[in-house]
């Protein structure tokens, strides 16, 4: 390669230049600003630049470097391989049974990618160029906050005010249960009223006309004093006063004085 | 516009574009500046208080002002339009319990004293619970009551009528229309069939007050 | 009694009142604010986009100018005033050069991966690069791409549009040249079978490539 290189005709600021930047070599961006850099030795704009020329530049740097005994990190010996590639695709007769792109088409993409990265490079330049804010133009320098005002509202709808009151006024209903004797007769009511009509039951007498008069029509006291009554009879029962019978389940409860001639 | 009042070795800019120079800097300095500042800061010769005169002017009656801050000058927003410094947060909250059981005796019962409504709610009722219902204008003071020491009473507000879509408190259901809508489930206590018998002083007290 | 509240609550204030409040807003604060924010301070049927119209021609010329950052909106001073504002430059810290141009690739090109920044630059882009951009609030992370891997992409921020005092990012510039000229293209490097910036593949190919 170092071959080539003499045999190559860059003038000798050229070859300065290039050696130059072997020195420089830390402040390169990557192999793509070196080469970027390098194109501008060729003076012509990147459109016609020769990729040919530019790649055997770019390996004859790596040579220098090589002979400087310089380090340079693996991706400009990567791109070095690379070009060295692309320079023998450019040289020799295409081999009609290889594939893959032609070294002109690598070159053209190398180009573009060149001419891409310039770009970006004048497009910085133009952006960092613009006013900028706290430089050229300026912000509002008394600034005011906008103040969160937290309010608080509160509600209440008729329900609630109404069931407020209903609470307030029915509290007096929650006191101790008391069962409501208006409606209710009693075990002792029913045997003291029994005692008195037991009597009379001679023979098997339904239960149920022992209930006091004006108690059956209501369902409630009818309840209550069918429970009563029974349960008084009951107690009759086992004090030897009266029998009880029943015919069937769910049948009519009969009851009868109990005499001791029966005995 | 006015006479050069130094003479000097470089023009001053024209006024409209020192006005354009003070503009700037008010706005963009963190602090009011002051007329020395300005003329320091400003091409020599410019007459930042002339300046300042005009642009006081084109901003009067604008969303912000030129403004004197001591011997300073700065742009502030114009003091109708503070509202829109304010982002306000509106939380709704239920109002308490204790809240609730006031404002309905007060309602009912109007107009009512403090030691009534203590004792229709069988506990004390706080200071702050009454202060909040004024507050939220659903209460007011009424009439001080013709009893010994004279007490003052809460009556409800125009407010109140308003927020419940009420024509007036006497409007309210009775406990017996509450039992029919079914929001009592609780019997009354036996024999009691109507609210009580100051349920008719109350209307008399409320027509009064509502006919005013 | 309901209708001519609901009428003023939904009158929009005059036009000339809305262009002072969007003034007074826009005053307050040193970050661009979007019609959006203004609609939800102003009272309730305004339009600030038409008040902005008005605003910004009556600050045509001025000290101070109007100007559209994004969908945001903000004042600031004139840029042929700056040398009056010496005393406010506040020192940023100065760019490096990758960072700069990693800044530039993301404007022209978003939304951008990092490999595609890489391969613009030819260079690895270093995590602090990235990292003091983002920190800087110039860029920010944006969709990901639908190609394998779903990489995260880079975007410009509206702060970034404020700094330079860029209406959009279409308004960059040089952007129309450079999208003629192909520049802005992902072109991929020829023997690669996928269109579209198939990174994986890339350096399947690059790899395959440089095996000699």
């Amino acid at each position: 390669m170092t071959d080539d290189f003499e045999q190559d005709t860059f003038s000798v600021t050229d070859r300065l230049a290039a050696e130059a930047l072997i020195v420089d070599v830390g402040a390169f961006e990557g192999p793509l600003d070196l080469l970027l850099t390098l194109s501008r030795t060729q003076k012509v704009d990147l459109r016609q630049i020769s990729i040919l020329a530019l790649a055997e530049q770019y390996l004859a740097f790596v040579e220098q470097a090589k002979a400087l005994r310089l380090e340079l990190a693996a991706d400009y010996l990567v791109m070095a391989a690379w070009l060295a590639f692309l320079k023998s695709r450019l040289l020799l007769p295409p081999d009609p049974t290889e594939d893959g792109p032609s070294g002109e088409e690598l070159a053209a993409h190398l180009a573009f990618q060149l001419e891409r990265l310039q770009a970006m490079r004048e497009v910085a330049a133009k952006l960092m160029g613009r006013d900028q804010k706290g430089r050229d133009f300026f912000a509002r320098g008394i600034t005011e906050d906008v103040m969160r005002v937290r309010t608080v509202s509160y509600t209440a709808s008729l329900l609630d005010l109404m069931q407020g009151y209903a609470r307030i006024r029915t509290r007096d209903d929650f006191r101790p249960f008391v069962l409501d004797r208006a409606e209710v007769m009693t075990m002792e009511q029913a045997l003291e009223r029994m005692r008195h009509l037991i009597g009379f039951a001679g023979e098997w007498t339904d239960i149920m006309s022992y209930l006091p008069d004006g108690w059956q029509a209501d369902p409630m006291r009818r309840r209550s004093t069918t429970a009563a009554t029974f349960a008084a009879s009951l107690e009759l029962a086992k004090e030897g006063k009266i029998e009880i019978r029943q015919g069937d389940m769910f049948a009519p409860i009969h009851i009868r004085k109990k005499t001791p001639r029966h005995e | 516009m006015s006479e050069p009042k130094t003479e000097s070795l470089f023009e001053a800019p024209p006024m409209a574009e020192q006005e354009r120079m003070v503009e700037a800097i008010l706005f963009a300095t963190a602090d009011p500046v002051t007329v020395t500042d300005l003329i320091g800061r400003m091409p020599h010769g410019s007459d930042p208080a002339e300046a300042l005169v005009h642009l006081r002017k084109r901003y009067s009656g604008r969303g912000v002002n030129v403004v004197k801050v001591g011997d300073a000058w700065a742009i502030r927003t114009a003091p109708d339009l503070g509202f829109l410094m304010q982002k306000e947060i509106v939380e709704t909250r239920k109002l308490s319990r204790a809240a609730i059981e006031t404002l309905a005796i007060v309602a009912y019962h109007q107009p009512v004293t403090r030691a009534e409504i203590e004792e229709i709610r069988g506990v004390s009722v706080s200071r702050g619970t009454i202060d909040q219902l004024i507050e939220m204008e659903w209460i007011r003071l009424g009439r001080r009551k013709m009893s010994p020491g004279r007490p003052v009473t809460f009556v409800v507000t125009q407010g109140f009528l308003d927020h419940f879509g009420l024509e007036s408190a006497r409007d309210l259901p009775g406990l017996k229309e509450l039992r029919a809508a079914g929001l009592l489930e609780n019997r009354p206590p036996p024999g009691t069939t109507q609210l009580g018998g100051d349920d008719e002083d109350n209307d008399d007290s409320q027509s009064e007050l509502f006919e005013e």
